[in-house]
């Protein structure tokens, strides 16, 4: 979620663990957290493909943002 | 006058739509499966509610890929009548065909309630026989129906009347109780820029007939038929 | 065979020797692991199926009894309704959300799996007190849970009910009801008929999920329960719908010869029950099955609980087809064997047999006990006391303002706002009502009403006549609404069947429902038990829940609860005064929970209901509620709230009686209605006529609950204040929301 | 999600891909992603508190698994 979208999710959170005692958090922001396994791909490749599937299907830009890191081999890709 | 219903894996209103056409107005409609490649002569589109995909993703994320969205496009460029309802809203939204974007509600529970929504804009082919300023009586029933975008894009939607319908109290006030999920503004329905593109949180079909409870919602289906010259 | 493998996968000794018997050699896991979810408590009915024949079956109207997947009955015109409930309490104690979806998404396949069209869902929810941050957090996920998956396939939920007693603090009961129509002429039926038919797999993928899920319904639930981990289910409402479709697609173009849906116990159950109603037997390839997971074996994927999983019987000639209407819906299916006759079901897995036995071994083989029961001491001894030694309430407007704040009376928006009440557009009584009112858009202007009711503090008193009285009150309140009540489906929570108390309560439960669904003329088409709801050796209180349907002949006359217009007469037609004896009154103003529950009146029923069929028929009425919970001053208050008006009443105090009688007593066949006045006559001639006393309470109007008794003003509040006080319960508990 | 829980998104999710043309894309898990800001604490104490907090509120044990990251100062904590 961008930092200029409310987040209520985040919001939620934020209170419940204030009522839970953690007065000393802030900030919660939630979001969606993805795995996949590229496979043929050379990293350059896979940087490349998994920045088009983010800005074509898996994220709406009007309110999210992304980051997204790759790893080698046995443990597949993470975004 | 044609309809067409779009149907989508897990839509669960396209049922609703076609029985208003076909049983309410009386008039000829058909379904139009997802994976089709054009829209069959039909003169006015119905994305329906329901849950495409699950809502898995995003609301309307992953149908606003299908196929049939593409002569959809092209049906809307050339002025052609669509109508989003709900969880067509959402695909309308998510394939760029309407701007900002619709998610979670701010309270974070589905809901399904009864809400007042005030015309903004009478001068729509989905809104020719209502008054600016009515009050209409319709349901609600969704999780993401939150309306967002960012504040050039809402200022240019109040200026060109593109907010068609926003929430209000049965007096008429746009106030935040009256909001049933924290949408911008009280936003309800939008439209695009020539008119012809229409998204709407609230569901005009099931506010058609006075078993139901309500018959407001008929009249965006009468203004369609009034637009187009039939009664 | 290890020492003791069975008693780990809770099955006895002596069952176990049965086992030996019946197969002549000793079963290998895999064959043991299907016996013993078979014959877990949950599949083979073994402590309840002797106490269940008990229950009234027959009737012109039925099409199909227990037994099936679902109930069907005749409504005319060619049509038919299936409907059934079902218990998903013990997955829903350790994930609420989760286990509540998947209960939903249960009791829907059972519908569809008849041939019928799911088209409305009801449930029925028990919960500890709301004090509890954890109850919170139960409530919270069932009703999330509830609603997520519903929402999501596309069937509207109209109704439920909702209760709240410390009973059910470590065990809620989470029953889910669907309700289906269909031809009347085209059932289908779970059977494997036809050898050479190929047998399909069709839906999600079979993964690790719900492993001995049925046994741990079979089982208490304990401090260890959480940690029964992988037992749990995730649903997917998505892959549901598109079985919904696919399956009914299939089955209205006669391409299957039986259908059946994986529910617990998965593909073992499926298989053997449909070949065992068959009389046939399958021969299975479980390397065709599709799984989530790699290297599964045998006895996963027998066992495996995964959800939204159809099992298909179909023509070899056929088979193209079906695959064809489950791909279109993007669904993947598999042939995974076929019908064989001889009655085996042999199983192969990698071209090696991994186990072959009669099919019917599973089924009818199944164990069946009869165990004792005993008269708990309890039952006297509550008997045994007076409410009516206690002291009259001082201030009636606080006592009645405490009753109309009771989170069992106060309003339930906060939970069926979560549900979408109207996708179909065919919802005509929202929940709220007495019974919800669905249009049959099959046959117009035919509606159903429907209702799920259980009041378990009548139960916990005395179970014979409390479960007289779920079948009386749930019929009851399909009447209200105008409708012939048909027929009902049940689900019978209760605690352990190996103590003899519960047991006792079983059987009496099951006595008084049977008698007053034979004087109703309502049979029985289906239901569920659930037994083992206990926490720490605790005994729920036993919870009998009817799900009733109703007949409405014109659904556009179907008469709503709430006054409709200023001047009419309010008129209650049945006793002025009710019992105080396990009422909602006395448990929520004097903390108790005593008493002698008043024998209901079945003749009295009987004539209440046709009496208002014709009423409501020809149009004499114009609102029509019944009284439960809370008694006179609750159900005038709900249709002052419901109609949005207030009333002015006057209450005559009939002799012998005390006022808190009068206005909070609880009695069975009791009904507040508005009418216009000159209708006044032609209503007192038909109560005349049907034995039942009519009583003018009052006229519509204002907006003032105003209810005086003798000459003194005992209750009035302005209606705002009155709704306020109902609809900020659940709000206010909910908003608490944190751990 | 834990491996052995069935995760309906992320199914959905990579038959979109595939749908997409991304056919070399597989075991696709969408799961939850959050930030918090936690004061005053080191990072042992932030850990520990962290910890706690997934254990008791942030995650469902039933059907989820949790890893989280902890930084310093400017960015806040990272689950
Ligand atoms: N869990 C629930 N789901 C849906 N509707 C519910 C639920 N609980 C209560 N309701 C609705 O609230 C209304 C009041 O319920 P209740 O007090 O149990 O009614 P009654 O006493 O007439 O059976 C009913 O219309 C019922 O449908
Ligand atoms: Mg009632």
């Amino acid at each position: 979620m961008k930092k200029s979208v409310l987040d209520p999710q985040g919001a939620a959170v934020e209170k419940a663990l204030a009522a839970l005692g953690y007065g000393n958090v802030g900030r919660v922001r939630v979001g969606k957290y993805m795995e996949l396994l590229l496979e043929k791909a050379s990293e350059e490749e896979a940087s490349a493909q998994v920045e088009e599937m983010c800005r074509r299907l898996l994220t709406n830009p009007v309110i999210e943002e992304y980051t997204y890191r790759i790893y080698r081999a046995d443990d597949g890709v993470d975004k | 006058m044609k309809f067409g219903v779009l149907v989508f894996p897990g839509s669960n209103c396209d049922l609703d739509a076609y029985h208003l056409v076909r049983d309410v107005l009386e008039k000829p409609v058909k379904y139009i499966w997802h994976g089709e490649k054009k829209l069959d002569g039909c003169d006015c589109i119905i994305l329906p509610g329901g849950f495409t995909y699950g809502d898995y993703l995003r609301p309307g994320a992953i149908a606003s890929f299908s196929p049939v969205m593409e002569p959809l496009k092209e049906f809307a460029l050339r002025g052609g009548l669509v109508l989003g309802i709900c969880n067509g809203f959402q695909v309308l939204v998510e394939s760029g065909l309407l701007p900002g974007a619709l998610y979670r509600n701010l309270h974070l529970q589905f809901r399904c309630s009864s809400t007042h929504i005030k015309v903004e804009n009478a001068g729509l082919p989905f809104t020719n026989l209502m008054r600016p300023g009515q009050l209409l009586r319709m349901p609600v029933a969704h999780g993401d129906g939150n309306y967002y975008c960012d504040s050039d894009t809402l200022e240019e939607l109040f200026r060109h009347n593109r907010v068609v319908f926003r929430y209000a109290s049965p007096a008429g006030e746009t106030d935040q109780p009256s909001n049933p999920n924290g949408s911008l503004a009280n936003i309800a329905g939008i439209c695009s820029e020539g008119g012809n593109v229409l998204g709407m949180m609230p569901h005009p079909e099931r506010a058609a007939e006075a078993l139901l409870g309500s018959e407001d919602g008929r009249l965006v289906f009468q203004s369609i038929l009034a637009h187009w010259g039939e009664k | 065979m290890e020492q003791g493998l069975h008693c780990q996968m809770g099955l006895t000794d002596g069952e176990y020797r049965r086992i030996l018997e019946l197969l002549g050699r000793e079963p290998n896991r895999l064959e043991l692991g299907m016996f013993s979810v078979m014959w877990s408590e949950h599949c083979s009915y073994k402590s309840s199926r002797r106490v269940l024949e008990k229950f009234p079956t027959q009737g012109p109207q039925v099409l199909q009894g227990p037994g099936e997947n679902a109930g069907v009955v005749d409504i005319g015109g060619g049509w038919a309704v299936s409907f059934k409930i079902e218990s998903h309490n013990h997955p829903s104690a350790i994930e609420p959300y989760q286990g509540a979806a998947t209960g939903v998404g249960g009791i829907i396949r059972d519908i569809f799996s008849m041939g019928a069209r799911p088209v409305a869902l009801l449930n029925s929810l028990r919960f500890g007190s709301l004090e509890s941050a954890r109850v919170r957090y139960l409530v919270e996920g069932v009703v999330a849970g509830i609603g997520g998956y519903g929402n999501c396939v596309g069937i509207p939920t109209v109704g439920g009910e909702a209760c709240f007693y410390p009973t059910y603090a470590g065990n809620p009961l989470v029953n889910a009801m669907c309700v289906g129509i269909l031809p009347a002429s085209s059932i289908t039926r779970g059977t494997a008929r036809g050898e050479g038919n190929a047998v399909m797999l069709a839906g999600a993928r079979t993964g690790r999920d719900g492993l001995h899920g049925v046994t741990f319904a079979s089982e208490e639930l304990d401090e260890q329960s959480e940690e029964q981990r992988p037992a749990v289910q995730v649903g997917d409402p998505f892959t549901e719908k598109l079985l919904i479709e696919s399956c009914l697609e299939v089955m209205e173009r006669g391409l299957v010869v039986g259908v059946q849906d994986l529910g617990g116990a998965g593909l073992t159950c499926a298989a053997s029950e449909m070949s065992s109603r068959a009389g046939g037997g399958m021969r299975l390839n479980l390397d065709r099955v599709h799984c989530r997971e790699e290297d599964m074996d045998p006895y996963e994927i027998m066992l495996s609980e995964s959800q939204e999983r159809m099992l298909l019987v179909v023509e070899p000639a056929k088979e193209q087809q079906v695959r064809e209407v489950f791909e279109r819906w993007g669904l993947e299916i598999n042939s995974i064997g076929e019908v064989v006759s001889g009655g085996m079901l042999e199983l192969f897995m990698r071209g090696e047999k991994m186990a072959c036995f009669p099919a019917k071994m599973l089924c009818e083989a199944a164990p069946s006990y009869d165990p004792p029961f005993e008269e708990p001491p309890w039952f006297r001894e509550l008997k045994a006391e007076h409410p009516a030694e206690l002291p009259v309430p001082g201030n009636l407007e606080e006592a009645f303002l405490k009753l109309m704040a009771s989170p069992n009376i106060a309003s339930k928006e906060w939970i069926f706002r979560q549900y979408d009440q109207q996708v179909r557009t065919c919802t005509a009584g929202l929940p709220g009502g007495d019974a919800a009112v669905i249009r049959l858009r099959e046959v117009e202007p035919k509606g159903l009403a429907l209702s799920v009711d259980g009041n378990s503090r009548y139960t916990y008193l005395d179970p014979y006549k409390g479960g007289m009285i779920a079948v009386v009150e749930a019929a009851r309140n399909v009447a209200v609404t105008g409708a012939r009540p048909l027929a009902i489906t049940n689900c019978l929570n209760f605690g352990s069947p190996t103590r003899a108390h519960v047991f006792w309560q079983f059987r009496q439960a099951v006595e008084g429902m049977s008698r007053a669904c034979e004087a109703l003329g309502t049979p029985v088409t289906g239901g569920n038990v659930s037994f083992y709801n206990e926490t720490s050796g605790e005994a729920i209180f036993p919870t009998p829940v009817v799900g009733m349907v109703g007949l409405l002949e014109d659904v556009r006359l179907h008469c709503p609860m709430g006054w409709r217009q200023d001047g009419e007469l309010v008129c209650l037609v049945g006793d002025l005064a009710g019992s105080l004896a396990g009422s909602e009154f006395l448990h929520v103003y004097h903390g108790k929970l005593a008493g002698e529950l008043l024998q209901p009146d079945l003749e009295r029923a009987r004539n209440l209901h046709l009496f208002l069929l014709e009423a409501i028929g020809e149009g004499l009425l114009s609102s029509a509620h019944d009284l439960s919970d809370g008694g006179l001053a609750v159900a005038l208050a709900e249709s002052s709230i419901a109609g949005g008006r207030g009333v002015e009443l006057e209450l005559l105090l009939p002799e012998g009686a005390r006022v808190d009688e009068l206005l909070f007593g609880e009695a069975q066949s009791r009904v507040v209605m508005s009418l216009a006045q000159e209708k006044e006559a032609a209503l007192k001639e038909k109560a005349g006529r049907y034995g039942l006393p009519l009583h003018r309470l009052g006229i519509t109007g204002g907006d003032v609950f105003s209810l005086k008794t003798d000459d003194r003003f005992s209750i009035r509040l302005s209606l705002h204040k009155l709704i306020h006080t109902w609809e900020e319960v659940l709000p206010w508990y909910m908003n608490r929301r944190a751990l």
